[in-house]
């Protein structure tokens, strides 16, 4: 029973993870940059609807409120590229990088000054509500988290590998030159992608806050999703939620099982051994170059 | 669409194209009928690349213009200029390395919605090229050169373009290969009135298929003329199609060469 | 002359965390702070002397701190420095303080370094954590008859007070220490720790963890159905947001601190009046930060006060050692001598019941 | 004893066979070309031989060695050097330095030595631009000298590629189409070079080529693949004629093209 | 524009192009040696965190600059530099003259050990892999507390070398001309990479694995020598730093240092000494700067002070922003055209600078 309920509620985790990780994804497999932003995206998204529905603030229905953050954050995104990335249209993916960072200084900075530093919590009407099986004890939100992922997951899959739209954003990451030499519209994709990612972060958001509570450094944990990301194979999305599991799933067996002090060093030595086996994560997105 | 046959398709006029502070091509002016396959020659560096590029959007020219069908076309996005039916085939053959070479082809019809008929044209590229059918689910990067070129040209049928800018199709194709691509330029030409610009090392097929040709050297050009005049002209005999004497090979090999210290 | 002052103004330095992830405590403490003196200089001042704050962010990050005191008392020559988060930042700024002789009053941290070893320029507005905990762990075995003491720490210089003040209080009291579980900030799930400490045998538990984590931890007590069990915080999870978080999930969690709750304290008409303008000012309730803050600021203004006009190092130490005050805000007897630089000596227990902390006992 | 002999050697990626039990030697002071249609298996063979890859079956010896239980970077150091068929420079770098890498093999500094600068850091680096020059001189490089890959066009790219290989200084070198995208002019330089490298040089040679003028001027030998097999091997107008290679390969119009060249 | 006749090999092996930009560097370095006189102390200690940061920017650049190669985890390295430093004096009785350069050894072997098993890796995946590295060597330090301290922290004592003591408070003047002189030396050694073959291997890894290893260079160890160069550096800065903090806990080095350093030295721009210095101005000035303006702000406005909790970081990313976007090839990029445009004067044409547009390809083939 105890390990049984290890294993759902790191599952759960492992799906904020991944659905973390999936934005990561997202960006990276449309345009080949990593945005760091990404974990202060979630935060902002989270806040985003939080204003619209805690009591304190505007008090709106709860689901409204979440399909406008999300439409909010979808257009942020847009605008986002529109403004600022697109600037850095063909500049080495290392300047992009720092930029998003900068970006985050700003987005932690703009929630702060909104929201206040405290750490709040979403009135959400998927908290706090527990369902029991036998021992088993598992969250409404966690439940939501695993359903949200996994479809999600696959919903993005056969997105990208079916529709030409999704080959066409894999195409203008693979080579932009060319992607534009075939009349992709690649600064176009760009723009959609950041949307895109501004939504899936809004999702992330949600359920973490839902999870949990939320306060501007909430964003500090994109980096645990994007290690995940990186285990999974960084540009995969099945990748993406199969690196989020399995940070999810050691957290709570090490925290379990290993004497305190060396518990919490687990996911991260766990991760450099992944890497060693596997150099290009699990499911490798890396082709050897052919000469 | 009614076209006036003796408009030229495309039109460039006076173009000036900068790598930062280098000139590659300088006031460069030509002109592309409907329906004609015109080729640029000249020697390595000389600016062909540099001249297709500026003229499919991938770089911005300096000064000049770059007309289609009388409306400016230059410094305008790549996409934007594929979507007016002008499609590039690149030098060093830009594949979607991780797509698998179907994949790679329906890029090239990205532009186009016309199932039926891309299925159609897919077929077709599949027919000239029976090794990319063979290959449809390798991931193009792994393809060996001359495959990748071949997939390059087929992409670019794709797009069932107007006018095509070739560079270099030729570059490292067997040479039954060699001959079957000129075939399928003069077919798509003549049938389908594909209009074509077509850059090529082997100036001697290039002028074949060709009917009007010019020169560029040095980022400039230095002669035009219909295909069938150039081929009879000395100096392109001489330095584009190989025609030496044996005396002068000799004395190139063994000319005084500076040494640096 | 003395750094920092002069016939019309009196500069007040500050090391802070206002971006980073104490944040939480740090802003709404400076806010706070900045917010009395600005009443104070409408007032007039001290002596005739205005307030000015400056107050430098870190982050919480060492490198950026050294340079913010740099900056502090070399270049803008702060008088004195007031409210500085961190342990290590603080301790990494004595050496300057001590040379420059500038005193280093409330700072953000209860770490017992904050004291130790004495010096003169080293004030600590109230009890450390460790005492707090030691206090605490009293208190669950007088009123809860709690036997198995264990702890959640993460393993910083806060968590490690927190886990030896547990663990000594419980060994003093002749209780077990049982378990205990380290912890990153950036963990999200405690499923793992909690069946551990669950299967140990802890029937009560302290915690030092980050805010949003404690949060996660009670919320995840109650869904494996764990309820015979304590949990008991620090003055650092003594914080307004746990108790306001939806759905009961934190009822009946525990804190140790310094001070009781505002909430208990809103009957005296002062309270309330401050409460009101910080909510005004600032669009929320003052939170934990808020009254440290303000009850620093005023301390501290006390002294400068009882310094009298002619203001110097000297002057303002004796001040401060001779102050003794029930905090206004906090109600907390305040005294300081030569030998006693710590402020408030008391420690409340309070708890979580129907949304809001309450006062449980007091040591 | 040959200098290269491949025996049986076979590699398949997946279900594909690439190269299959394709057998032969190359003498020393030799021309070898290996011609075939496009996916015939020819820069597959020299990337194992340059041990990108490793054959699934069979061996390949250099001089009389097995080189199969060598790593891809010491290969260069036993004396084989190689040109890429997509052109592998370091694109960052200026002419100079791309060939002075080339001169890697013979360095004797350690990175201790070469942080403090000693003197013999110092002779050496003398002695490795002293042989880079005349790297440079021979392929008549010298207005690129300082100029960064980047911005050169194909063809000088191409005569870079050979010059880094060449600062090597090879026994053996492999020429993956040397004269693919040079103009008429460029290829008949490549061809006076090619044959200076094995005559003044005294380096064997071995190069894929599909310019038939070219490998009829250079090659002493030639063999031709289809499908990962051997076709034919011979001299260069046997291999031309030969039906099998003309129906695979040359193509009728081919034949008579390069009839007249050869 | 200058144009160089070179007369011997060693024209290109020297270590300035020509007379004229040895003359400036001169006068830079004879400018830097003589700051003390012309600003205040508090300067001096700011100047102080420059260098090391340089230093510490250098480590990283000769990884990620020079190499190719990514790390997140180059806090871990000044951690590892700062600690050993200190127990080489406190433990071992060594002298700062000894304990230092050891320090930086101990750095530098650390990071080969890393490199061994990680060679394998590239681009994100190492750095992910340095990131955990990183975040272990938080964690290796409460572990080893007998002698780090554990969460406790370590104090860093004065310098002391042959009797004469330099701390950051009593004499930041000499303090700052210690640093100034090891930064020399790691500048020296810096070039002297760059103008011999390691330095050379270094750029071909970077620039292409394939044909190094054509080339005959082995990557793998290649590899591991950059890493270990570059964690020497960096370990020495980490001693200075630990030194210039006097106290540091395993707090101290963490991620944000890490991305800090990548930051220094992507603003300054990827590949050269001059960028590590560039971005480490930026990042210990541009903060300095925001406050200044906020206090003069605020006493402008009279209402004595601005405290507006995260401004300064936000203005500090948003600025950040304005850098790559103006110029994603960092400061010392900028700095090339400005002098390039001189050098050209009057010839230059108004656009020449103006960006082309380029395209990216994929790193995920190789
Ligand atoms: N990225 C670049 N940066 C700087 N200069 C460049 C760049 N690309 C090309 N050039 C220069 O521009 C000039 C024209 O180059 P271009 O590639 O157009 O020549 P080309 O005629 O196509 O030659 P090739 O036959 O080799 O393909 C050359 O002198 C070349 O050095
Ligand atoms: N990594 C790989 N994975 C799968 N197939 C591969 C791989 N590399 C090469 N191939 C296949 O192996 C065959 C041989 O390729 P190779 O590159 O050796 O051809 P080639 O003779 O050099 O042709 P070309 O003249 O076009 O360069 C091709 O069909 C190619 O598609
Ligand atoms: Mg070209
Ligand atoms: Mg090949």
């Amino acid at each position: 029973m105890d390990i049984l309920q290890l294993i759902v509620s790191g599952l759960a985790n492992g799906c904020v993870y991944g659905l973390i990780a999936l934005g990561f994804v997202l960006i990276y497999k449309a345009t080949e940059s990593v945005n760091f932003a990404q974990g202060d995206f979630m935060m902002l998204g989270a806040f985003i609807t939080l204003g619209f529905t805690n009591a304190d603030y505007m008090g709106l229905p709860f689901w409204l409120s979440c399909a406008m953050a999300i439409a909010i954050m979808g257009v942020l995104g847009y605008l986002l590229d529109l403004v600022v990335l697109r600037r850095m249209f063909g500049q080495s993916q290392v300047a992009v990088v720092i930029l998003t960072i900068a970006l985050g200084f700003v987005i932690r900075f703009v929630a702060g000054a909104i929201w206040g530093h405290e750490p709040q919590s979403l009135e959400s009407p998927i908290a706090g509500v527990e369902l029991r099986f036998g021992g088993l004890a598992l969250g409404m939100d966690e439940i939501w988290v695993i359903i949200v992922t996994v479809l999600l997951t696959i919903l993005l899959y056969f997105f990208f590998a079916r529709t030409k739209l999704g080959v066409a954003m894999q195409a203008s990451s693979q080579n932009q030159l060319a992607a534009y030499y075939m009349g992709i519209p690649v600064k176009r994709i760009h723009s959609m992608i950041w949307a895109l990612s501004g939504i899936v972060a809004t999702i992330a958001g949600i359920l973490f806050a839902s999870k949990g509570s939320i306060d501007p450094t909430a964003g500090l944990l994109g980096i645990k999703a994007f290690a995940a990301a990186v285990i999974g194979g960084f540009g995969s999305l099945p990748g993406a939620l199969l690196g989020g599991l399995i940070v999810g799933l050691v957290e709570p067996f090490a925290a379990r099982y290993m004497p305190a002090g060396y518990s919490q060093i687990f996911p991260y030595l766990i991760l450099i051994i992944m890497l060693i086996v596997r150099p290009h994560g699990i499911l490798s997105q890396i082709q050897t170059k052919k000469v | 669409m009614k076209q006036d046959t003796n408009a030229p398709l495309l039109k460039v006029d006076n173009l000036e194209s900068f790598y930062g502070p280098i000139m590659a091509i300088r006031g460069v002016s030509l002109e592309v009928k409907e329906g004609q396959i015109v080729t640029v020659l000249g020697a390595n560096g000389a600016g062909k690349t540099t001249l297709l590029k500026t003229i499919s959007g991938v770089m911005d020219p300096e000064k000049g213009t770059v007309r289609l069908q009388g409306s400016e076309i230059q410094g305008s996005a790549p996409d934007a200029v594929v979507n007016r039916g002008v499609v590039h085939v690149p030098e060093g053959r830009e594949i979607f390395p991780i797509l698998t070479v179907e994949e790679n082809l329906k890029m090239g019809a990205y532009t186009r919605s016309d199932h039926a008929q891309i299925a159609a044209d897919m077929e077709l590229v599949y027919d000239y090229f029976p090794i990319l059918k063979e290959r449809r689910t390798q991931e193009a990067g792994t393809l060996s050169g001359g495959q990748q070129q071949m997939l390059a040209i087929g992409r670019g049928l794709m797009t069932k373009p107007r006018i095509m800018l070739l560079d270099e199709p030729s570059l490292g194709l067997s040479p039954l290969l060699v001959g079957e691509i000129f075939t399928i330029i003069r077919r798509l030409n003549e049938e389908q009135n594909v209009t074509m610009m077509l850059v090529e090392q082997n100036a001697k097929v290039a002028l074949e298929v060709a009917h009007y040709g010019y020169v560029l050297e040095l980022g400039r050009i230095v002669m035009s003329g219909e295909a069938k005049k150039l081929q009879q002209s000395k100096d392109i005999q001489e330095f584009y199609l190989g025609a030496q004497q044996e005396s002068q090979r000799g004395q190139r090999r063994w000319k005084q060469r500076k040494t640096w210290r | 002359q003395t750094q920092g002052v002069t016939d019309t103004e009196i500069l007040i330095g500050s090391n802070n965390d206002l971006s980073g992830p104490f944040a939480a405590f740090g802003a709404p403490a400076i806010g706070a702070a900045k917010q009395y003196f600005d009443e104070v200089n409408a007032a007039g001042g001290v002596h005739g002397r205005q307030l000015k704050l400056v107050a430098e962010d870190h982050a919480y990050q060492m490198p950026k701190a050294m340079q913010n005191i740099n900056k502090l008392v070399n270049s803008d020559e702060v008088f004195v420095m007031l409210l500085s988060l961190g342990t290590p930042m603080n301790i990494a700024s004595f050496p300057l303080l001590e040379r420059k002789g500038i005193a280093n009053i409330s700072p953000l941290t209860s770490a017992r370094q904050m004291l130790e070893p004495p010096a003169p320029y080293k004030f600590a507005g109230f009890s450390s954590y460790y005492d707090q905990m030691k206090a605490g762990v009293n208190y669950l075995k007088e009123n809860n008859d709690r036997k198995v003491f264990c702890a959640m720490f993460l393993p910083t210089d806060f968590g490690k007070e927190i886990q030896e003040g547990t663990k000594d209080g419980a060994t003093e009291l002749g209780l077990e220490y049982k378990a205990e579980t380290t912890h990153k900030p950036d963990e999200q799930d405690f499923v793992g720790s909690l069946t551990k400490l669950k299967d140990e045998g802890c029937d009560a538990i302290a915690t030092a963890l980050t805010v949003r984590q404690t949060i996660t931890v009670l919320g995840t007590a109650k869904k494996i159905g764990w309820d015979d069990v304590d949990f008991i915080g620090s003055a650092a999870a003594f914080h307004t947001a746990i108790a306001k978080v939806p759905n009961g999930i934190t009822e009946g969690f525990y804190a140790a601190a310094g001070w009781p709750d505002l909430n208990t304290r809103l009957d005296d008409p002062y309270v309330a009046k401050w409460v009101e303008d910080y909510t005004a000012e600032f669009g929320e309730a003052p939170s934990t930060g808020a009254v440290l803050g303000r009850s620093a600021a005023e301390n501290l203004v006390m002294a400068l006060e009882a310094a009298g006009p002619d203001l110097t190092a000297e002057s303002f130490l004796k001040a401060m050692e001779g102050l003794d005050y029930i905090d206004r805000i906090t109600g907390v007897k305040t005294d300081y001598s030569t030998t006693d630089h710590q402020g408030g000596d008391a420690i409340i227990i309070s708890k979580i019941e129907g949304g809001d902390w309450q006062v449980k006992g007091q040591k | 004893m040959s200098l290269l002999e491949l025996s049986n050697v076979t590699l398949r990626f997946g279900g594909l066979v690439a190269v299959n039990d394709v057998s032969f030697n190359v003498e020393e002071g030799e021309v070898f070309a290996l011609v075939g249609p496009n996916g015939a298996g020819k820069s597959t063979i020299f990337n194992m031989i340059s041990r990108f890859y490793t054959p699934a079956e069979g061996d390949i010896l250099f001089e009389g060695k097995s080189i199969l239980e060598k790593e891809a970077h010491e290969i260069p150091s036993m004396g084989i050097a190689r040109t890429f068929q997509n052109i592998e420079l370091f694109e960052q770098a200026s002419v100079l330095q791309n060939l002075l890498v080339g001169r890697h093999t013979h360095r004797r500094s350690n990175f201790v030595a070469d942080m403090v600068f000693t003197p013999f850091v110092r002779s050496e680096e003398r002695a490795h631009r002293e042989a880079v020059e005349h790297v440079i001189d021979f392929l008549d490089l010298q207005p690129y000298r300082e100029k960064f890959i980047a911005g050169l066009p194909y063809g000088v790219r191409k005569v870079v590629e050979m010059g880094r290989a060449l600062a090597i200084k090879p026994k053996l070198l492999l020429l993956d189409e040397p004269a693919s995208g040079l103009s008429v002019e460029e290829t008949q330089d490549v061809a006076f070079w090619i044959e200076d490298i094995k005559k003044v040089m005294g380096i064997t040679v071995l190069m894929v080529e599909h310019d038939m003028h070219l490998v009829g001027a250079v090659s002493d030998r030639v063999m031709a693949l289809a499908d990962g097999r051997m076709l034919a091997i011979g001299s260069p107008q046997e291999v031309q004629n030969d039906p099998a290679v003309i129906e695979a390969y040359l193509g009728s119009d081919g034949m008579t093209d390069d009839g007249e060249a050869a | 524009m200058r144009i160089v006749f070179k007369t011997s090999y060693d024209a290109d092996i020297r270590l300035f192009k020509h007379n004229a930009q040895a003359f400036w560097y001169l006068l830079l370095f004879a400018f830097a040696i003589l700051l003390p006189f012309l600003v205040s102390d508090f300067l001096i200690g700011e100047a102080t965190l420059v260098l090391i940061w340089a230093i510490c920017g250098m480590g990283l650049m000769l990884l990620v600059g020079q190499t190719g190669q990514a790390s997140l985890g180059h806090a871990a390295f000044m951690a590892v530099g700062a600690y050993s430093n200190v127990i080489y004096q406190l433990n071992f009785n060594m002298p700062f003259l000894l304990s230092f350069p050891l320090a930086g050894l101990t750095a530098g072997v650390a990071g080969a050990l890393v490199a061994l098993p990680t060679t394998r890796l590239h681009g994100i995946y190492l750095a992910i892999a340095t990131l955990a590295i990183s975040v272990l060597t938080e964690d290796i330090i409460i572990i080893l507390e007998p002698i780090t301290g554990g969460i406790a922290g370590i104090f860093a004592p004065d310098i002391e070398i042959f009797g004469y003591t330099f701390n950051r408070y009593g004499n930041p003047v000499e303090l700052y001309w210690l640093v100034l002189a090891i930064t020399f030396i790691v500048i020296y050694a810096y070039r002297n990479i760059l103008r011999s073959p390691t330095g050379r291997a270094f750029a071909a890894v970077r620039d292409s694995e394939v044909s190094a290893k054509a080339m005959g260079v082995n990557v793998a160890r290649t590899k591991m020598v950059a890493f270990a160069i570059s964690c020497t550096i960096t370990g020495l800065g980490g001693a200075l730093m630990g030194h210039f903090a006097t106290v540091f806990t395993n707090e101290t080095f963490n991620l944000i240092i890490s991305i800090t350093l990548l930051l220094i030295i992507v603003v300054g721009g990827l590949g050269t000494i001059h960028g590590a210095f560039f971005g480490s101005i930026v990042f210990v000035m541009l903060p300095l700067m925001i406050s200044l303006t906020r206090d003069a702000v605020g006493s402008l406005t009279g209402s004595g002070s601005i405290t507006i909790p995260g401004l300064e970081s936000g203005i500090f990313g948003a600025i950040l922003i304005g850098f790559i976007l103006f110029e994603p090839m960092g400061l010392y990029g900028r700095w090339l055209k400005i002098r390039t445009y001189f050098e050209l004067f009057p010839f230059y044409r108004k656009d020449m600078f103006r960006r082309q547009k380029s395209y990216l390809k994929t790193e995920r083939t190789r």
